[in-house]
C-alpha cells in the first residue's frame, strides 16, 4: 500500500500543472493561470509541513527507491519556496512580453515537480527521471522568447549540452547497475566498497559526476551556463541558477554520499578539481563581464564551486564530518538560493527602470531608485559574503566543514576558496559602486519609466528574499535549524 | 554471446554518438547522434540485465524509462531546431554564436 | 540595576545605534530635524550608559569580564552571543561611543556632498554598532561579524561622500576618482586579511575540541584563552594560525608594509569617516592582537614578537619620513597614524605589562588626538576648499581659534609629556627596553632607540606642518573669502576631546586604572608574569 | 678621585606646612595661564597683571622657602601616584630641599622681575595676551621640572620648557625665520632629549623606580643593579642636559633663540631654560660623584670646549643680544665644567650669580633695543647720557660677568677656577682663565660700543619707563651682592643651602681663597677690559674708525705711538678677533649648523624616496599588478566562451578526460 501523504506534494503540483493547462484553454484572463500556479505551489507546501511535524519517521516507498526523510523534506521546501519566488518574478515579466502564459506556468510547474521528485529519489531511475523532469521543460522555457535569436540559441545550447550530460549520466548509470546489480543507492553502496579499484566502476562514477556536474554548472561542464542565462527569459534564468542548480546538488549529494559513499576516495579528488576550477575560473571570467545577468551566471558557477568544497572532506572524516559536509552544502545552497533569486528579481526591476542590463547602464541608480540601490547592496554584497548579510554564514559553514579534515588537500582548497572570496569582491562591488557612486548615464529612460513603481509581485519577491538575506545574516540559526536535519543523508544524526 | 561484446558495441555506439554530436553541422544529424548515444545506454542496460537476471528486472525497467524520456527529449529537440530554422533559415549549429563572452 | 549588569547594558550600547539607523531609514527624507535628533538620541544614550558603567565597573577585578552575558546564538556551530568587557576593552568601548556621538554632532552642519543626511547619518550609526560590538564580543564568530560589519558603512562613506578629485592609479595607465580607488582598496585589503583571520578562527575552533573535556568545540574566547594559557596550541598549527590572525589584524592596524590602503582611505574619506576610521577602526586590529592573538597563542606570540617589533619600528620611522614628504595636510595626518600605531604595536610586541598597557593608552590617545586632528583638518578643507599646505598658511591669523586648536592637537600628537600622546610612546619604549623574558634584547633595545628617534621625527613633521599651515602671512587669495572661525557645532564636538587629551595626559590613571589589572592578569596568565 | 671635602651633615626639618603646600608655586603659573587664555583679552593689561601676580606669589613663597632652608634647613618630598603599570609607577610630586629651594628662588625672583619688566616692554604687542599665557607656561614648566621628585615628571617639565620656548621664540611667527628659530630650538632639544629619555629608562628600569631618591640611594649604596648601567645612564642624561644647557655641539639653537622678545631671552638665559641641564646634573650629582665618576672628565671637556668657542664667537658679533647669548653659552660652559670637576657647589653658585647678572644684561639690552629700535651695536654708541639707569645697570652686570671683585661673578667664577685647579684639571683651569680674558674683552667691547663714543642710530633715544627701570635697578644691586652669600672663609652659606639634600654625597668646596688662581683670573679679566678699551674705546667715537683695527702692520711708526697698539693688534688681537674667531664662527655655522640642517635635508630627501618611490610605486605596484593579472586572466578565462556550442561540448568531454587524469594523479 502506498503512503499518499508522502507523495502528496508531487501529486498536488502535478495536478496544478494539469489544471493550469486546462484553465489556459478556457480562461480569458490568462493571469489566472499564474494565480492557480501560485495557489498550487502554496498548497503543495501543506503536506510537507504535516509530514515535518508528524511523529512518523522516514517514509520509505517502492522498496527504498523513494524516501521522504528530513533531507527530502527540507529540500522540497526549498524547491517550493524558490519556485514560489520565481512565479512571483514571472508575473509582470511574462505579462509584459505576451508569452503563452498557460504553457509557461505549466512547464515551470512540471520542472518544480521534477525537483520535488529528485528530493526523494533514492535510486538511479528516480535520479534520471527527476533530472530530466527538471531539465526538459527548461529546454523549452529557455527558448520561450521565440522571436529572439539569443533565446533560441540559449535553448539549443542548453538542450544539446544537457542531453549530452544526460547521456553521460545514463551511460555511467548503466555500468553502475551492471557492476553492482543494484539500482537503489543503498544497494549500490553495499557493493561499491569492493569496486573502488575497478576501472569500469571508476569510469562510471566519473560519467555520473560529469552528468550531474553539468546540472550544477561546475567547471568544466559550465560552458552552456553564461550563454543560456543571458539568452533565456530572466525569471527562467533565475530558476536555472537556483532551482535547477539546487536540484543538481540534491542529486549529487544523494549519489555521492548514499550510493558512492564507500568509494569517496574515488570521487573526492574529482570534486576537489571541479571545485577549485569552478571558483577560480568563474571568478576571473566574471571580472570582465559588463552584462549583469552574465556576470551573475559566472558568479553562480563560482558559487557552485564553493558548494562543492565541503565534499572533498569525505575520505578523511567520520560520519559526523560527513553530516557537517552535507549540512554545509545545504546551508550554502539555501542561503545562496535566496540571495540569487533576489539578485535576479533585482535585475528584472532594475532593467525596467534603467532600460539596460549592463553595469554601466545601472550607474547612478541610487539617485532615482534608492530602494533598488539599497537592495542591490544587500544582494550583491550578500553574494560576496560580507557580514552581516546572509552570505557570510554560507561561506563560514563551508570553511568550517572543509577544515574538519586535517588533510593538507582540504586546507589547500580552503585557502583557494578564501582567496577567491576576496577576488569576488571586485565584480560584486563593481555593480554596487555603479549604482551608488557613478553619475547617471544619458541612456537612462525618462522620468515616468524611472520613477515607475515596481509591480507588486516583483516587489513581493524582492521583499521576501531581502528579508531572508538580512534576517538570516543576523540569526543564521534559522537556516541551520533545517540544514542540520539534512545530515541524515550521510547517515549522521 | 558474452556480455563484453555487447558492452564493446555499446561503447562503440556511444563514441559514435559523441563524435557525431561534436562534428556534425546539421542540427538534425546532431539529434540523431544523441539518439545513438542513448541507445548505446539501452543496449548496455539490457545486456547487463541479461547477464545479471536481477529479481526486479531493473535493466529492462531502466531501459524503458530511458527510451520514453529519450523520445520526449528528441521531441523537444526537434521543436527547438524548428524554431531556429524559422528564425534564421538554417539549422547549422556552428552558426549559433550570437553570444560570446 | 541587575538587568543592566547582566548584559542588557552592553547590548543596548551595542545595538542602540543600529536601531537608530533603522528608525532614520524610516524617517522622511525631508525631515532634517528628525534625522538629526534621532541620530543624536541613539548615540547619546550609549554614552550615558557607558557613563553609568564607568560608575559601576569593578576596577578591583578589571581582569574579569563584566556587564556581560552568554546566550545561545548559532546553536549548530556552538557560536554564542557572549559579550562582556574587561579593563582592556572598557576604555576603548567608551572611546568608541564618545567619538561616535561627537561625529554625529559635528555632522549636523557639515553634511558632505552629495547632500544626503539620511543615508549618511544611518551609516554613522551602523558604524557605531559595529565598533562597539567588536570591543564587547567574546566569541570569535561574533567578533568576526562585528569586525566585518565595519566594512560596508565605511566603504559607502568613502565611495559616495569621498574625495572627488581624479588621481592616477599607481601601476595602471588609467585615472580614477580618489574616492572610488580608495574605497575598493580599503575594502579588498581588509577582506583579504579577514578571510585568513576567519580560517585561523576555525582552526582554533577545531583544535579546541581535542582539549575540552566535553569534546565540544568552541569559539568562546575566554575558554580558548584558558586552553592557550595552558600552552596547548603549539607547533606548526599554532604558527600558521597566528600567521593567519596576524594577516587579519595587521592589515587593520595597519602595520608596515600592509598600510598602503590607509593613506588613501583616510585622505579620501569625508571628515567624519576619517575621524572614525583613524579614531576607532584602526584600534580593532591592535585590540584583536591583545584580546585574541596574544593570550590564545602565547608561545607563538613569543616567537613572532621580534618580527612584529621590527615591523612596528619600521612603521614608526617610515611613517614619519613619509609625513615629511607630504604636501597634502590630511594625507600627512593619515601617515602619522602609521607611526603612532607603530608605537602601539611596539608596545604589544614586548609582551610585557608595561608595553601592553602602553599599547592600550596609546590606542585611546591616538583615537582622541588623531580624531581631533582629522576633525580640524576636515573643517579647514571645508573652508579653504584645499588641503595643499603650500596654499594654506597664516591660518592662525585668519582663524585664530581654529589655528589654536590645530596647534594644540598637533603638539599633543607629537607626544608632548603631560598630554595623552606621551604615555603610549614613553611606556612602549620602557617596555621595549625590558621586553618579556626570553625575547632578544638586542632587537628590542635597538627598536627602542629607533622608536625614540621616531619621536624626534614626529615632532619634526608636526611642527613643520604647523609652520606651513598655521604660521606665516596668509596668502592674498584668501582676502576675498569670508572665512568663519570655528562654529558652535565644531566646538561642542572638539572641546570634549581636548579636555580628555589633557585629562588623560595629566592623570593617566583614567586609562591605566582600568587596564592595568586586566593586563597584569593577561600577562601573568599567558606569559607567566 | 678623592675629594678634599667634608661629608655634609644633614640635619633638617621636614619644612612643616610651608613645604607641604609648596605645590602651590608649581600650580600658580598654570592657573595664571588658563585665566589669561580665557579672560586675558578683557583685562586692562591684557592679562599681564595676572601673570605678574602669579609670579609675585611664586617669588614670595620661594623666598619664604629659601629663608626656611637657610634658617632651619628643609628636606621634604611628596609624591602622588597617577598611574600604575605593573611595577612601574607614575607619580606627580614636589621636592623641597636645598637644591630645589635655591632654584625656586632664582626662578621666582627673576620671573617676577622680568614679568614686571615685560608689562612695559610688551605693551601694545600684537599678541600681548598670548605672550603672557605662554610666558606663564614657560615658568610653570620650569617649576614642574625643578619640583620633580622623579625622572618622569622631570621629562614632563623638561619638554614643557622646550615647547614653551618654541612658542615664545617663534612669537613673531609672521616672519618665517622666527618660527624656524623656534623649531630649531625645539628640535635641537628634542634630539638631546632622546638621550635623556633613554637614560631615564635605563636607570629607572635598572633600579625599578623612576624616583630620584631610589636611584640615588642605589647609586650611593653602590647597589649591584645599577653598576652595569651607571656610566651609560650618566652619559645619556648628560646628553639631555647638553641640549637644554646649550653645550657644544648642541649650543647652536641658543643664539637663534634671540628671535623671541627680549624678556623671553632674559628669563631663558637667566633662570628658566638653560639652567635646566645644570640643574639635572646637580640633581643627579650623587650618581656622577660616585658610580658614574669615570665619565665626569667628559663633562669637563664639553664644558671647557663650550666656554672657549662660545667666548670667541661673542667677540665677532655685532648684534648686542648675540654677544650676550654667546656669553651665556660660555658661562654655562663654566658651570658644567665645574660640575664635571666635582665642584657641585661651584657650579650651582655660578648658576646663581649668573642668573642675576645675565638676566639683568638682557633686560638692559632690551631697554636699549626698545629705545634704539635696533639690535646692532653699530647703530648704538654714547647711550650712557640718555639712559643712565640702563647704563649703570649694564655696568654692574658687566662687571659681575667679567668677574671683577666684589661683584657677584667674581666669587663664583673664582670658585670654579679654584675647583678646576684643585681637582687636577689644571689645563681646564687655564682655559677658564683664558676664557675670563675673552669674556672681559667682549664685554668691554660691547660696553664701549654701546654706551661710549657717539650715537650712530636714527631713533630718538629715551630712558625706559619705571616699570622697566625698577627691575633693572633691583637686579643691578643683586648683581653686586649676590656673590656675597658664599665667600670662602667668610660666609659659606650657599654651600650649605644647596648641599642640604636627602642624600649625603661628597661635594667639593674651597676652603679659603686660592690666591694665585684668584689673582691670575682677576688679572686676565682686567687685561681683557684694558685691551678692549685700547681697541674700541676711541674707535667707538666714529663709525669708520673701527676699520683702523684692521690696518696692516706696515704703517708709519710715529704716527702710531711706536706701533705699540698695532703690535698688540697684529700679534694678539687681530688673530683672535679675525681668523680664529671667524674660523670658529665658520665651523659653527657651516659644520654644526650644516649637520643640523643637513640632517633635515637628508630626512626630506629620504622621505621623498621612501614615499614617492617605495610606497606609491613599490608596494602599490605589487597590489595593483595583482589586480591587473587577475583582470587579464579574467580575459583569458573569458575567451573559452566562444559561443560555439560544439566547442562547448568538446570542452565538456575534454573536461571529463581531464578529471580522469585528476583521478590518476590523486589516487
Amino acid at each position: 500500500m502506498i503512503d499518499y501523504l508522502a507523495l502528496a506534494p508531487e501529486i498536488i503540483i502535478a495536478a496544478t500543472a494539469v489544471v493550469v493547462l486546462l484553465a489556459d484553454l478556457w480562461l480569458v484572463r490568462k493571469y489566472w493561470t499564474a494565480i492557480i500556479a501560485v495557489v498550487g505551489t502554496t498548497a503543495a507546501a501543506i503536506p510537507l509541513i504535516v509530514m515535518a511535524v508528524s511523529p512518523v519517521g522516514d517514509r520509505v516507498l517502492f522498496d527504498g527507491s523513494y524516501v521522504v526523510d528530513p533531507f527530502a523534506l527540507v529540500m522540497k521546501g526549498v524547491f517550493l519556496m524558490a519556485g514560489y519566488v520565481v512565479l512571483l518574478m514571472s508575473f509582470s515579466y511574462v505579462e509584459s512580453d505576451r508569452y503563452y502564459e498557460g504553457e509557461y506556468y505549466f512547464l515551470l510547474l512540471v520542472s518544480i515537480l521534477g525537483s520535488l521528485v529528485l528530493g526523494s529519489a533514492r535510486d538511479l531511475i528516480g535520479l534520471f527521471i527527476g533530472i530530466e523532469l527538471v531539465a526538459s521543460p527548461m529546454y523549452v522555457l529557455a527558448g520561450f522568447r521565440k522571436g529572439d535569436l539569443k533565446s533560441n540559441e540559449a535553448a539549443l545550447k542548453y538542450y544539446l549540452l544537457g542531453v549530452l550530460a544526460s547521456a553521460l549520466l545514463l551511460y555511467g548509470s548503466s555500468f553502475v547497475f551492471g557492476l553492482t546489480g543494484a539500482l537503489t543507492f543503498d544497494g549500490i553502496a553495499s557493493a561499491a566498497g569492493g569496486l573502488v579499484h575497478e576501472p569500469a566502476f571508476v569510469m562510471a562514477v566519473l560519467f555520473i559526476l560529469a552528468g550531474i556536474g553539468f546540472k550544477v554548472s561546475a567547471v568544466p561542464f559550465h560552458f552552456w551556463a553564461p550563454d543560456t542565462y543571458e539568452g533565456a527569459p530572466t525569471p527562467i534564468t533565475a530558476y536555472l541558477s537556483v532551482s535547477s542548480k539546487a536540484a543538481g546538488f540534491v542529486a549529487l549529494l544523494a549519489v555521492v554520499y548514499r550510493a558512492f559513499g564507500p568509494a569517496s576516495a574515488t570521487w573526492a579528488p574529482v570534486v576537489w578539481v571541479m571545485a577549485a576550477l569552478s571558483m577560480t575560473i568563474a571568478n576571473l571570467a566574471a571580472l570582465k563581464q559588463d552584462n549583469i545577468v552574465r556576470m551573475l551566471a559566472y558568479s553562480s558557477i563560482s558559487h557552485a564551486g564553493f558548494m562543492l568544497v565541503p565534499f572533498v572532506v569525505a575520505p578523511y572524516v567520520g560520519v559526523e564530518g560527513l553530516g557537517n559536509a552535507v549540512a554545509a552544502t545545504v546551508t550554502y545552497l539555501v542561503i545562496y538560493a535566496f540571495m540569487n533569486l533576489g539578485a535576479f528579481a533585482l535585475v528584472i526591476a532594475g532593467s525596467r527602470k534603467s532600460g539596460s542590463g549592463t553595469v554601466d547602464g545601472w550607474a547612478g541608480m541610487a539617485t532615482y531608485a534608492p530602494g533598488l540601490a539599497f537592495l542591490g547592496a544587500v544582494f550583491f554584497f550578500g553574494l560576496a559574503g560580507i557580514p552581516p548579510l546572509a552570505g557570510w554564514f554560507a561561506k563560514f559553514v563551508m570553511f568550517r566543514a572543509v577544515l574538519t579534515a586535517g588533510s593538507g588537500w582540504a586546507v589547500g582548497l580552503a585557502v583557494i576558496a578564501a582567496l577567491n572570496s576576496v577576488v569576488a569582491i571586485y565584480y560584486y562591488a563593481r555593480v554596487v559602486k555603479a549604482m551608488w557612486m557613478d553619475p547617471v548615464p544619458a541612456t537612462v529612460p525618462g522620468i515616468e519609466v524611472r520613477e515607475a513603481a515596481v509591480p507588486v509581485p516583483l516587489a513581493l519577491a524582492l521583499g521576501i528574499t531581502a528579508a531572508i538575506v538580512l534576517v538570516v545574516g543576523a540569526v543564521p540559526g534559522l537556516v541551520t535549524f533545517f540544514s542540520d536535519a539534512t545530515k541524515v543523508l550521510a547517515g549522521g544524526g | 554471446m558474452s556480455l563484453v561484446q555487447f558492452l564493446v558495441l555499446g561503447a562503440f555506439m556511444f563514441s559514435l554518438g559523441v563524435y557525431g554530436l561534436l562534428v556534425r553541422r546539421n542540427a538534425v544529424m546532431v539529434l540523431l547522434a544523441i539518439e545513438l548515444m542513448l541507445n548505446a545506454v539501452n543496449l548496455n542496460l539490457i545486456a547487463f540485465e541479461a547477464a545479471l537476471r536481477t529479481t526486479f528486472a531493473g535493466g529492462q525497467i531502466f531501459a524503458i524509462f530511458a527510451i520514453t524520456v529519450a523520445a520526449a527529449e528528441v521531441g523537444i529537440g526537434l521543436a527547438i531546431v524548428l524554431l531556429i530554422f524559422r528564425n534564421r533559415r538554417s539549422v547549422n549549429v556552428d552558426e549559433l554564436d550570437v553570444m560570446r563572452w | 540595576m541587575a538587568w543592566f549588569d547582566n548584559g542588557w547594558g552592553l547590548s543596548l550600547i551595542v545595538f542602540l545605534p543600529i536601531a537608530g539607523a533603522l528608525v532614520i531609514l524610516l524617517a522622511p527624507k525631508k525631515n532634517l530635524t528628525a534625522i538629526k535628533s534621532f541620530g543624536l538620541m541613539f548615540t547619546a544614550l550609549p554614552v550615558l550608559l557607558a557613563a553609568v558603567m564607568i560608575a559601576r565597573f569593578d576596577y578591583g577585578h578589571a581582569s574579569t569580564f563584566q556587564f556581560g552575558t552568554n546566550l545561545s546564538w548559532i546553536a549548530s556551530i556552538n557560536a554564542r552571543y557572549h559579550i562582556g568587557i574587561d579593563g582592556i576593552s572598557f576604555p576603548l568601548l567608551v572611546l568608541s561611543t564618545v567619538l561616535t556621538l561627537l561625529a554625529v554632532i559635528y555632522t549636523f552642519n557639515h553634511w558632505p556632498e552629495p547632500y544626503n543626511p539620511k543615508a549618511f547619518m544611518a551609516l554613522i550609526l551602523v558604524l557605531g554598532t559595529a565598533m562597539n560590538g567588536t570591543f564587547v564580543a567574546l566569541d570569535l564568530v561574533l567578533f568576526f561579524v562585528f569586525f566585518e560589519l565595519v566594512l560596508l558603512p565605511m566603504y559607502f562613506m568613502i565611495g559616495i561622500w569621498g574625495d572627488k578629485t581624479m588621481m592616477k592609479v599607481p601601476g595602471f595607465k588609467i585615472e580614477a576618482e580618489t574616492r572610488l580607488y580608495a574605497a575598493i582598496k580599503f575594502f579588498v585589503f581588509t577582506l583579504f586579511g579577514s578571510a585568513f583571520m576567519l580560517l585561523g578562527f576555525l582552526a582554533l575552533y577545531y583544535r579546541s575540541g581535542d582539549f575540552l573535556a566535553s569534546g565540544a568545540r568552541t569559539f568562546d574566547i575566554p575558554t580558548l584563552i584558558d586552553l592557550g594559557s595552558q600552552g596547548l596550541f603549539t607547533g606548526t598549527f599554532a604558527f600558521l594560525v597566528f600567521g593567519a590572525l596576524f594577516l587579519g589584524f595587521a592589515v587593520k592596524v595597519p602595520m608596515w608594509p600592509l598600510h598602503t590602503w590607509l593613506p588613501d582611505a583616510h585622505t579620501a574619506a569625508p571628515t567624519v569617516g576619517s575621524v572614525l576610521l583613524a579614531g576607532i577602526l584602526l584600534k580593532l586590529g591592535s585590540y584583536g592582537f591583545i584580546r585574541i592573538s596574544l593570550p590564545i597563542l602565547p608561545q607563538e606570540a613569543h616567537r613572532w614578537a621580534p618580527a612584529i617589533a621590527i615591523l612596528a619600528v619600521i612603521g614608526i620611522i617610515y611613517g614619519a619620513l613619509a609625513c615629511l614628504a607630504q604636501t597634502d595636510m590630511k594625507r600627512l595626518i593619515a601617515f602619522s597614524s602609521v607611526g603612532h600605531m607603530g608605537f602601539v604595536m611596539l608596545g604589544i610586541s614586548t609582551l610585557t605589562v608595561v608595553g601592553i598597557n602602553a599599547a592600550v593608552i596609546g590606542m585611546v590617545a591616538h583615537g582622541l588626538i588623531t580624531g581631533l586632528l582629522f576633525f580640524v583638518a576636515g573643517s579647514m578643507a571645508h573652508r579653504y576648499h584645499t588641503r595643499e599646505m603650500a596654499k594654506l598658511g597664516g591660518n592662525q591669523t585668519l582663524m585664530p581659534k581654529m589655528g589654536a586648536i590645530l596647534s594644540f592637537t598637533a603638539i599633543a600628537s607629537l607626544g608632548l609629556p603631560g598630554l595623552a600622546g606621551f604615555w603610549g610612546e614613553f611606556m612602549s619604549l620602557v617596555g621595549s627596553y625590558n621586553p618579556a623574558f626570553g625575547l632578544d634584547l638586542g632587537v628590542f633595545r635597538t627598536a627602542m632607540v629607533f622608536g625614540a628617534i621616531g619621536t624626534v621625527l614626529t615632532a619634526g613633521y608636526m611642527l613643520w606642518m604647523l609652520q606651513r599651515v598655521n604660521l606665516g602671512v596668509p596668502s592674498a587669495e584668501w582676502d576675498s573669502h569670508a572665512l568663519i572661525d570655528t562654529d558652535v557645532y565644531e566646538l561642542t564636538a572638539w572641546v570634549p576631546l581636548m579636555v580628555l587629551i589633557v585629562a588623560v595626559g595629566v592623570f593617566p590613571k583614567l586609562v591605566f586604572g582600568a587596564t592595568n589589572g586586566a593586563v597584569v592578569a593577561l600577562v601573568a596568565k599567558a606569559f607567566g608574569g | 678621585m678623592v675629594f678634599a671635602a667634608e661629608e655634609v651633615m644633614v640635619h633638617a626639618t621636614d619644612g612643616g606646612w610651608l613645604a607641604q603646600w609648596a605645590w602651590l608655586i608649581v600650580v600658580a603659573p598654570f592657573v595664571a595661564m588658563v585665566a589669561i587664555v580665557f579672560f586675558g583679552k578683557r583685562m586692562p593689561r591684557k592679562g599681564g597683571e595676572v601673570a605678574v601676580g602669579a609670579m609675585g606669589f611664586v617669588f614670595v613663597y620661594a623666598a619664604a622657602l629659601l629663608i626656611l632652608n637657610i634658617t632651619k634647613g628643609v628636606i621634604y618630598q611628596h609624591s602622588i601616584q597617577v598611574a600604575q603599570l605593573g611595577n612601574v609607577s607614575v607619580e606627580w610630586g614636589w621636592v623641597v630641599d636645598g637644591l630645589s629651594t635655591m632654584m625656586y628662588f632664582v626662578v621666582g625672583i627673576l620671573s617676577f622681575l622680568v614679568f614686571t619688566y615685560a608689562i612695559g616692554y610688551m605693551k601694545g604687542d600684537v599678541r600681548e595676551t598670548w605672550f603672557f599665557a605662554a610666558f606663564s607656561l614657560f615658568v610653570g614648566s620650569m617649576l614642574v621640572l625643578v619640583s620633580a621628585p622623579n625622572l618622569i615628571q622631570l621629562i614632563v617639565g623638561w619638554e614643557g620648557v622646550g615647547l614653551s620656548s618654541y612658542l615664545l621664540i617663534g612669537h613673531y611667527w609672521e616672519e618665517k625665520e622666527n618660527s624656524s628659530a623656534g623649531m630649531k630650538a625645539f628640535y635641537t632639544n628634542k634630539i638631546a632629549d632622546v638621550g635623556l629619555i633613554i637614560g631615564a629608562i635605563v636607570l629607572g628600569t635598572a633600579v625599578g623606580s623612576f624616583r630620584y631618591s631610589d636611584i640615588l640611594d642605589a647609586a650611593a649604596s653602590n647597589s649591584s643593579v645599577l653598576v652595569p648601567v651607571a656610566v651609560l645612564g650618566g652619559v645619556l642624561l648628560f646628553i639631555g642636559a647638553m641640549g637644554k644647557s646649550a653645550q657644544f655641539p648642541f649650543h647652536v639653537w641658543l643664539p637663534d633663540a634671540m628671535a623671541g622678545p627680549t624678556p623671553v631671552s632674559s628669563l631663558m638665559h637667566a633662570a628658566t631654560m638653560v639652567t635646566a641641564g645644570v640643574y639635572l646634573v646637580a640633581r643627579m650629582y650623587p650618581l656622577y660623584a660616585g658610580m658614574a665618576s669615570d665619565m665626569r672628565v667628559l663633562i669637563v671637556i664639553i664644558g671647557t670646549v663650550t666656554l672657549l668657542i662660545a667666548g670667541l664667537l661673542a667677540i665677532v658679533q655685532d648684534d648686542l643680544k648675540r654677544v650676550l647669548a654667546y656669553s651665556t653659552v660660555s658661562q654655562l660652559g663654566y658651570m658644567v665644567a665645574a660640575l664635571g670637576a666635582g665642584g657641585y657647589t661651584a657650579g650651582l653658585f655660578h648658576l646663581w650669580t649668573h642668573a642675576f647678572f645675565k638676566g639683568l644684561l638682557f633686560l638692559t639690552a632690551g631697554s636699549i633695543i626698545h629705545a634704539v629700535h635696533s639690535n646692532n651695536m653699530s647703530d648704538m654708541g654714547g647711550l650712557r647720557k640718555q639712559m643712565p639707569v640702563t647704563f649703570w645697570s649694564f655696568t654692574s652686570a658687566s662687571l659681575a660677568l667679567v668677574a671683577i671683585i666684589p661683584f657677584a661673578g667674581f666669587f663664583s667664577k673664582d670658585e670654579i677656577l679654584a675647583t678646576l685647579g684643585n681637582n687636577g684639571y689644571t689645563w681646564a683651569m687655564w682655559i677658564g682663565i683664558l676664557g675670563a680674558f675673552i669674556t672681559a674683552f667682549y664685554m668691554g667691547r660691547a660696553m664701549f660700543l654701546t654706551f661710549f663714543g657717539s650715537y650712530k642710530g636714527e631713533a630718538h633715544v629715551h630712558e625706559s619707563p619705571g616699570v622697566m627701570a625698577v627691575p633693572m635697578a633691583i637686579l643691578a644691586v643683586a648683581s653686586l651682592i649676590a656673590g656675597w652669600v658664599n665667600i670662602p672663609g667668610v660666609y659659606e652659606g650657599f654651600h650649605h643651602w644647596v648641599t642640604g639634600r636627602a642624600i649625603a654625597f661628597p661635594s667639593f668646596s674651597t676652603e679659603g681663597f686660592d690666591v694665585p688662581v684668584m689673582l691670575t683670573g682677576l688679572g686676565f679679566a682686567l687685561a681683557g677690559i684694558i685691551v678692549a678699551y685700547f681697541v674700541y674705546f676711541r674707535d667707538a667715537e666714529t663709525q669708520q674708525a673701527r676699520d683702523r683695527v684692521r690696518i696692516p702692520v706696515l704703517w708709519p711708526l710715529l704716527e702710531h705711538k711706536y706701533y705699540l697698539d698695532d703690535l698688540y693688534l697684529a700679534t694678539l688681537i687681530n688673530p683672535i678677533k679675525g681668523p680664529i674667531a671667524r674660523a670658529v664662527n665658520w665651523t659653527n655655522s657651516y659644520i654644526i649648523d650644516g649637520i643640523v640642517n643637513g640632517a633635515g635635508v637628508v630626512a626630506r630627501i629620504l622621505a621623498r624616496f621612501v614615499y614617492g618611490d617605495l610606497d606609491q610605486k613599490g608596494i602599490d605596484l605589487a597590489v595593483n599588478t595583482a589586480a591587473i593579472v587577475t583582470g587579464s586572466a579574467g580575459g583569458q578565462a573569458r575567451r573559452l566562451q566562444t559561443g560555439k556550442v560544439q566547442q562547448y561540448a568538446a570542452m565538456t568531454v575534454a573536461g571529463a578526460v581531464l578529471l580522469v587524469i585528476a583521478i590518476v594523479i590523486f589516487t
